[in-house]
């Protein structure tokens, strides 16, 4: 298992192939990837996330292991990056590897639902029009009633 | 104990963390304690329905007893992903 | 849509990059990418996966403007390959973009679904003690009614 | 029309492929006549619930009709992903 918070920007593709590469024993693997989207009205400026250091890493760290407990799993990473992002760029990105692809989906949708609404991250939204914090969805929260 | 505020609970405070002293016995115990002494506080924490607490970084409800914690904080429902 | 129906190997790392990176108004990345596993027993020699020239692509692309129909979707990308594959080597990968996550995961998880029942692909399994073609699995086919 | 064959079905028959003429009006009279004229075409075809067509490279039941089709192919269920 690896769970990076992180400044940096990172390289989807080539995390994706290292994690691919450790997981030969396990015929499935899923990535998802979340990035930063450069809206059609191009009104975005900077992405910025705060998160809360040390309880992110204890939050991810978790969920992370409550999935292995939950299916048969190879490996999991999960990166989730803070600070200012541009349009386009990668926020986060989760993988799984399972002997059958039903697991790998489902643990990867399951760590997504908990990152989501139980790690400590905050996205705030830098406009030509002024900065605002993005509200929680309801349908995120309502997302973890099906785990 | 550490209190910490984070997004905008953060702004509305003015201050990212601060040590309080307290005999508070619970979570809702130290709000209203906090929420008394300046108006920003009670601006912040005027609609504990849109907030969340952790103690010593462990998501908690708001009646969470408060003896022995050493970090207590404060923030709006997480947006991370 | 990419649809690719190749013998030759793919970096799944540089597909998951140049798929990202055409995606960028879209916040949300699944992929899902087929290893021929290395199994512990280190009993397989070689898989050879055969296939339906012409049904092959016509098959693969009929899913994928399926899945673009039923989901709002920015790109999806389909690879498979046939011919030899020896342990580890990645058979096939989907790649789906969407603005939420859900539309995301759904669309590469029927993708999947509909792949393995439904697009002519073979696969036979070389072991020391002789060979075998893999028999289709009930629940793949179960798969099909969540859609 | 052309017939062809896959995997197991392939190698029982013995044949990728092969030119057939047949005034058979459905996919199943084609699969009996077939049967008829050697032992490894009533082997491959011994169990149809074990096996696929596809008519012009698209998937069609055994009771389809053939009238106009080019092109038969019969292979076992896929095992693609």
């Amino acid at each position: 298992m690896r769970i990076a918070v992180q400044e940096e920007q990172f390289d989807l593709g080539a995390e994706a192939n290292s994690f691919a590469r450790g997981n030969v024993a396990h015929g499935a693997i899923v990535t998802f990837t979340g990035v930063v989207r450069d809206l059609a009205t191009g009104d975005l400026d900077v992405m910025e996330i705060e998160h809360y250091p040390g309880m992110t890493e204890r939050a991810l760290t978790k969920i992370a292991q409550e999935a292995q407990k939950r299916w048969s799993l190879g490996d999991v990473l999960v990166i989730h990056r803070h600070g200012r992002l541009e349009p386009g760029e990668r926020i986060m990105m989760v993988a799984t590897a399972a002997p059958h692809r039903k697991d790998a989906f489902e643990a990867a949708e399951f760590l997504m639902d908990y990152l989501k609404s139980r790690a400590p991250f905050w996205k705030k939204e830098i406009t030509r029009s002024g900065a605002e914090w993005v509200a929680a969805r309801d349908e995120d929260e309502n997302a973890l009633g099906r785990w | 104990m550490d209190v910490l505020y984070f997004a905008w609970v953060r702004e509305r405070i003015g201050i990212p963390k601060e040590r309080v002293e307290t005999r508070a016995a619970t979570v809702a115990e130290l709000v209203a304690e906090l929420s008394e002494r300046e108006d920003r506080y009670a601006a912040a924490f005027a609609d504990i329905s849109a907030l969340r607490v952790a103690l010593d970084q462990e998501l908690a409800d708001f009646d969470a007893p408060l003896s022995g914690v050493r970090e207590v904080a404060f923030f709006p429902p997480m947006t991370g992903g």
